[in-house]
Parts: C-alpha cells; structure tokens; sequence
C-alpha cells in the first residue's frame, strides 16, 4: 500500500458522512436530528479539503481552511441550537410547522 | 508495519463512516447526541493520523468539546429543564 | 491612482458597517445615528468608487499585501461597483425608513434591528468585492446568520419557523458550495476566481451552483423564502427580499460568465430553472391571501428571470442579455425594497395584511398605494421602468441568438405579475377608517425607492452601455 | 424499501462520481507559495501564517461570524429572572481553584505555542470558554452576561478590524501589516481574539442562559 490511499479513504469516508448527513439533514423531523446532520455533513467535507494526494500532511492553506470552517460550523450549531431551544418554548414542539401557505 | 497502520487507517476510517451512519438514523437524541461526540474524537484521532495536529486540537477542543456542551445544554433546555 | 486610495475605498464598504455593528450593540442609545453614520459612509465609497473608476480595468487590491493564488484578492469592477451602489442606496434607505417606523410601529425591535442590518450589509459588499471562493464562502456565513436573526427579530412561532426553515436550507447549501470548493482547490490549487478560469471541474462548478441556488431561493430550492421573508420586520424583509437573495447570483453570474466561461451544457438547466421559478413563483403570488407573502412569492418569480441570462449570453458577455441581467436585478432591488417598505405601513395601519381587507388604504394612505402600484409597474416590466428597459434587453438576446421561447417565458410572467399587482391596488379602493393612521415620512421613502425604480429605466443608457463595455 | 434502495444507489453513485472527481486532476496544493513565504509572515506555523497574515480576511470575517452568532444567541431569549445556580459539589469547589491556574497557562501556552507550533488562538479561546464554564458551574458566576463581557467578546474582532484599518490607513493594503511590527501585530491579535474567543463561547455554550 503506498501513502495516498490513506488519505483518499479518509477523502472518501467524508464523502460518504457527506451524503449521509445531507440525506439525514432532509428527512429526519426532528430539528436536534437535523442540527446534528448539519454538523457531520461539514465535517464530512473537511476530510475532503484535507485530502493531500501526495500522502503527506494536508497543505498549510487547506488546514487554514478546515479551521476556520470548524469556527463557522460552531458558530452556526451554537446560533441553531439557541434558536430551537426558543422555538421549541414557543410553539411547544421541536418540529418545523409543514403547512406555510395557509 | 507500513501494513498494520494502514489497517489501522482503515479500521478508523470505517469506525468514522458507521458512527456517523447510527448518529443519524433518527433513533434518540441521546444516542445521537453520544455518537456525536464517538464522531468528534474519532475524526479528531484521524486528524492525528493525517498529520494534522491543529486540527486535531481544534476539533477536540471546538468541532467536539463546545459543541457537544451545547447539544447536551440544548437537550436539557427541550426537555423544559433549565439547568443551573 | 494611488495604492493607498485604493485600499481605503475598497476596505471603507467592508469595514465601516462590520465595525459599526460590532459596537452597536453596545450602546445604551444612538444606535440609530451610528448606523446611520456608517451607512453614509459606505454611499460615500460607493459613490467614490464609481466616480473613480478607470474605464480600463477593474481597481484591484491584495488584502493584507498577499496576492493570489495565496492571498485573497478584492476587485471592484463595474459590476460590483454596481452592486456595491444598489445596495448601498437601498440600505440606507431601508435604514431610515427604519429609524422612522419602527420606534413608533414596533419600539421593542427598534434597537435590535441595526447589528443584524450592519452584519448583513458588511457582508454583501466583501462578497462584492471578493474574487476568492473560500472567501465567499465565510461572507456567506455571516450573510446568512444575520439574515437569518433578521427573520427572527418579531420573535413569534412563525417568525422562528421560517428563520430554522432558512438556517437549516443554507446551512445544507453552504456544505455543498464548500464540498465544490474542496473540489475546485483539488483540481486547480487555486481558490481566486480568475487564476481557476476555465480549469474549474464540472463537478465543482455543479456543486457550487446547487449549494447558491439553495443559498439564492433559486427555484426549486425557493420554498423557504417565503415564510422567512414574511416573517420579517418590514426593513428586514426588505432587505432580504431585494439584496440578499440576490448576491448567490452575484456569485452565480462570476461563476459561470467568468470562471468556467465555456461551460455550455449546464445553462440550459439554469435557465429552466428559471422559467420554473417565473411561472410557479407567479401563480403562487397570484393565490396568497397575505400581502407579504404575495411580495415574498412575487421574489421567487424575479430570481427567475435572472437566470435566463446565462443561455442568453452564451459567447458573449458584452451582449444585451447581462447588462440587461444585472439591470433588472438593480431594478427589481429598489422596487421589491419598496414594496416590502409600503408593505410594513400596512402592517402597520391596518393590524395585518390580508389583501381581502386592505380597503380604505388609498384614501387614507394613498402615498403607501402609489407606492405599491409604481413598484408594480416595474415587477409587470413596462416602460418606463428599469424593469421595462432590462427585459427589452433580455428580450432582444432572445430574438438576437434565436431562443425566442425564453422571450415566452418574460412575458407570461410580466402577464401574472400584472394580475397580482392588480389585485393588491385593486383591494386598497373604497371608504373604511384606519386602525392608525401611518406618519407621511416613512411612506415618501418607499416611494422614493419605487420612483427610483421607475427612473432607472429613464437614466439607463449610459450605465447599460458601459456595463456592456465593461463586461469582465 | 424500494425507494430507499434507489436513494442509496444514487448516493453510492454520487459518492463515486466525486470520488472520481476528486482523484483524477490531483495538483499541488499551496503549500509550496506558504513556505516560499513563511519567512515573511511574521511567524514561523505555516497554519498560523495563513490563518493571521495570507489570509487573514477569512479569520476576521471568522471571528465576526462567531460574534454575530453571539448577538444573535442573545437577541432570542426573553428577559428572564436571575436565578440561583444549584450549590456545588464538593469536588467541584475543591477541584476548580485548583485547575484555574493550570487551565491559564495551558491557554497561555497554546496561544503563544501557536506561532510556532499547533495551537493558537482558537485551540486557546477553547480552553479560556472550558475555564469559564467551570467557574460558573462552582459559583458565585464569573458575571460576564453584563455588558462587560458582551464588550470582551466584541473586542476580538473589533480590535482585529482596527489593526487591519490602521494598516490601510497608513498606505498599505487592507491587514498588510507593517514588516517591522508583524510580529508584535499578530500575537496581540491572538491575544484579544483568545480572550474574546474564550467569553464568546462561554456565552455561547450556556453562560447566556445564566443571565438576569
């Protein structure tokens, strides 16, 4: 086994969370469920921006990247659990409400 | 050697895709909750493993510490305690 | 021109209003008139930079004296001094239509509404101004979490409903913009636009195209905007309504005219999308009960329109179809801020906005329905609105490459948009006393950004020859 | 069962068709243009010098998405009544005093480590947050729900945004810092975005429900 599969699997595992958590994001009702969806879903894709196809460490530029988006993503989960937490006193139910058009 | 770490590589890998399969599969928040966090170190040891140590830090200390205290707070809050 | 120059032009847009709002919410009073403060500012350099700007190339700055591929790269050409200034105008605007209305309409989101409304505005103009995909991906975020607390704001079950719906929606189009990112730095070791120009994956390009249409309500991805637009206070909704969803066009327009100008297959499927968005966003516009959702359905339909251009402009950018583009999305801007400013002093006037009940408003408030009724005139397209002016242009792309079934779709939908405007002014007829009756200064600053609609189909040429000439 | 086999199909297809994607155009990254450049950067991690001098933009703006994330956190929750944290354990009164110095100087150490080596300002602002937290937990509360500690956690970034104004100012670029002050620019920024970083997240993490 030479050094890039290593990383190409990690690169492909992030694609398989990926798809996974977006599919999850989607169906699953309750918001924690889909909170926690968004989460993986970008953790999914920071295995790919990692990926370094020499076998090496990740480029500096690409950890940068990764880095800032675990911010962004803490930042987002911390505002949507806040936000569930009040919708979830307001309307009583964890759930988006499904008939908007009325 | 080069073997045994692949396979460990490998091992990891697989463990990142089946926890983050179960955390999702709408079964129970604590159990989702709790394979988040088996997620946020694992993704953390592979951080190590690609030779990335600040985001082995960073994911240990913010994608998995702070955000697991704010799931954790944020069940509490839905089951209408207010923790102290 | 001097570096220096430069540097402070391109940064004052970015960094006046992020520091503005930074600090806002600090204070115990003022927060109005530093807002304010900083929004003149940012006119200022907007205004500036347009009066600067050299007809041969784009004014281009490497923030923190690192060029691409490793640094990030501003450039303010016309197309984003253009949107630098559009936005600029309506912000303003909006802004003191707010610190008119709303301490009298709704004093206790009075003070709330200028952190987010800063936020939002710093990030529209960095994402203007920057050429970096990464880049665009950060100002996205805090574009959509202050647009986001902006729905939230009146704080009751719908208003946090359509705000979640929104979270969670872009946080799903961020992911996948991002995952097209990873993709475009694989394969270019670049994240600078320009640099990435015609090497860009399809995969990539494909990503980042679905991760802004979900980000842009881009039809179908458009369900969304609707509850959270009218869940909004009125400047907020404005706001949303006329700028926001527009800069993933922004992006969209650079994406596919500028870095992968040779990608051909995947127009058509935009441009379906568009027609898509036209003739559902319309006939659900026509079937809305409540006058903001009517307005929120009205800007699904007009995203679509948008996206006819890039068919329209296939191998050449300094054709009709992207001036005219750019021009309806300005346009449609002023008029759709107007109508979702006229739409708060019903709110406020009559308790609520249902458009059966609406009677007694062209008596009582007949600037609020001239208001309505001009910024109509641009949604329907006729002359001599800027609506007028950017489908005529469309509408010769059309005839001119021989995709004459898209000029179809610009005229059902100007057809519907009529209907609906209609319904709306045609509600507001009759004698029936106000519940209060709205002060007149609020009213003439919707107005104002509805006449301004109206007159950018007058004042139209020189700034549509020149967007021609300087297509990128 | 039939639909969920077609969905996985899809995305077994989706995952190969990126997987191919991703594998078939592999070029160098940047990482070459970093360490042709690092000498100049001010400091000697590559990820540091990305993150605080090349691109340094995405950082401020970072910073400032975490800030709004906060303002907004606080703008949703209704004005509720001071209450009495439970009273402590006793591990948690013996333990925390104990741990308060170690925990400021592991953040000490990770921001300043972080020039140099893994660590830095957000790894810092993490374990400042961590400290916090278990201050309040023991009680009497660190009290930063008051002005005064909104004001901390907008300093990050405001101070951020000072320093890279100042340098436009002074003729250069947008947060091109001057050669001879790089350096001394950068840890300060680390410095006042560890500090804010760490209330930021405090709040974020609970510390704002904890209020009057």
């Amino acid at each position: 086994m030479s050094g890039a599969e290593v990383p190409l699997a990690y690169a492909l595992v992030g694609m398989v969370v990926l798809v996974r958590a977006l599919y999850a994001l989607f169906v699953r009702p309750h918001l924690l469920h889909k909170l926690v969806a968004g989460n993986l879903a970008a953790s999914g894709v920071f295995l790919v921006i990692t990926y370094a196809p020499d076998g090496g460490p990740p480029d500096p530029v690409a950890q940068a990247l990764v880095l800032t988006g675990i911010v962004v993503s803490v930042a987002v989960t911390a505002y949507g659990a806040a936000l569930l937490a009040r919708l979830n006193e307001t309307s009583g139910k964890p759930y988006l409400e499904h008939d908007h058009e009325a | 050697m080069a073997a045994v770490s692949a396979a460990f590589d490998l091992v990891l890998a697989a463990l990142l895709a089946l926890t983050a399969w179960l955390a999702l599969d709408g079964r129970g928040l604590i159990r989702t909750v709790m394979l988040a966090l088996a997620f946020g170190l694992l993704l953390t040891l592979a951080w190590v493993r690609l030779g990335a140590a600040d985001l082995a830090l960073a994911e240990a200390v913010l994608g998995t510490g702070v955000t697991v205290v704010l799931l954790i707070e944020l069940l509490a809050r839905l089951r209408g305690k207010t923790r102290g | 021109m001097s570096g220096a120059v430069a540097s402070w032009l391109l940064a004052a847009p970015v960094a006046l209003p992020l520091g503005a709002g930074l600090i806002v919410p600090l204070l115990r009073r003022g927060r109005s008139l530093a807002a304010l403060a900083a929004g003149a500012g940012v006119v200022a350099a907007a205004l500036l930079l347009l009066a600067v700007r050299d007809p041969d190339g784009a004014m281009e700055l490497a923030v923190g004296g690192w060029s691409p591929p490793l640094g990030i790269r501003w450039r303010a050409d016309l197309l984003a001094i253009t949107f630098l200034l559009s936005t600029a105008v309506i912000a303003l605007t909006v802004a003191l239509f707010a610190a008119l209305h709303l301490p009298r309409a709704e004093p206790a989101l009075a003070g709330r509404l200028w952190a987010p409304l800063l936020f939002l505005w710093s990030a529209l103009n960095a994402l203007y101004l920057s050429a970096d995909v990464f880049n665009l991906y950060v100002t996205l975020e805090l574009l959509t979490l202050a647009a986001v607390m902006l729905v939230t704001l009146e704080g009751e079950r719908q208003a946090l409903d359509g705000a979640m719906r929104y979270l969670l929606v872009a946080l799903a189009g961020s992911t996948v913009y991002l995952l097209g990112v990873a993709l475009l730095y694989h394969a270019t070791g670049t994240l600078d636009l320009t640099l990435a120009a015609g090497a860009v994956p399809g995969a990539a390009l494909a990503l980042m195209t679905v991760g802004l249409m979900a980000k842009g309500a881009l039809f179908p991805l458009h369900g969304w905007l609707p509850p959270a637009h009218a869940a909004a206070p009125a400047p907020g909704s404005a706001l949303l309504s006329a700028v926001v969803v527009k800069s993933a066009f922004y992006i969209l327009l650079r994406l596919w005219l500028e870095a992968a100008p040779d990608e051909h297959a995947g127009r058509m499927l935009l441009a379906a999308c568009g027609t898509g968005a036209v003739l559902w966003g319309s006939l659900l516009a026509l079937t809305q009960k409540r006058l903001k959702l009517l307005v929120a359905y009205s800007t699904v339909a007009q995203l679509g329109y948008l996206l006819l251009v890039f068919p329209l402009a296939v191998g050449s950018w300094s054709g009709p179809a992207y001036a005219g583009a750019v021009w309806l999305a300005v346009s449609h801007g002023l008029a759709k801020a107007a109508m979702f400013l006229a739409a708060g002093t019903v709110m406020h006037a009559l308790g609520h906005d249902r458009i059966a009940e609406l009677r007694g408003l062209a008596h009582h408030a007949p600037v609020t329905m001239l208001t309505l009724a001009l910024a109509g005139v641009t949604l329907m397209g006729l002359p001599p609105s800027g609506g007028f002016v950017a489908k005529w242009l469309l509408l010769s792309a059309a005839f001119g490459t021989g995709q004459w079934f898209w000029a179809l779709v610009l005229l059902a939908g100007g057809l519907l948009a009529a209907v609906y405007t209609f319904r709306v002014i045609g509600a507001g007829f009759g004698e029936a006393a106000l519940a209060r009756v709205p002060r007149r200064a609020p009213q003439w600053l919707a107005f104002a950004l509805a006449t301004a609609a109206l007159l950018a189909g007058v004042v139209a040429e020189l700034p549509l020859r020149q967007l021609q000439e300087a297509a990128p | 069962m039939g639909a969920r086999a077609v969905l996985a199909v899809l995305a077994i297809a989706l995952t190969g068709w990126l997987a191919v994607h991703l594998t078939s155009t592999p070029v160098a990254g940047l990482g070459q243009q970093v360490d042709a450049h690092l000498h100049a950067s001010g400091v000697a991690s590559p990820i540091t010098a990305v993150l605080l001098n090349f691109r340094a933009l995405d950082t401020l703006y970072e910073v400032s998405v975490l800030a709004v994330a906060l303002i907004a956190t606080l703008s949703l929750e209704p004005t509720r009544q001071p209450r009495v944290p439970p009273s402590p354990g006793p591990l948690l009164v013996w333990l925390v005093p104990r741990l308060t110095p170690v925990m400021l100087l592991l953040a000490g150490y990770l921001w300043w480590a972080g020039s140099t080596r893994p660590g830095g300002a957000f790894q810092a602002g993490a374990t400042i947050a961590g400290l916090l937290l278990l201050l309040a937990l023991k009680g009497p509360d660190p009290g930063l729900q008051g002005r005064g500690g909104h004001a901390l956690a907008m300093a990050g970034p405001l101070w951020f945004l000072l320093v890279g104004s100042a340098t436009a100012l002074a003729g250069s670029a947008f947060l091109q810092y001057p050669d001879a002050w790089v350096k001394t620019l950068i840890l300060t920024v680390e410095g006042v975005l560890t500090a804010a970083i760490g209330v930021t997240l405090a709040l974020l993490a609970g510390g704002g429900r904890r209020q009057a």
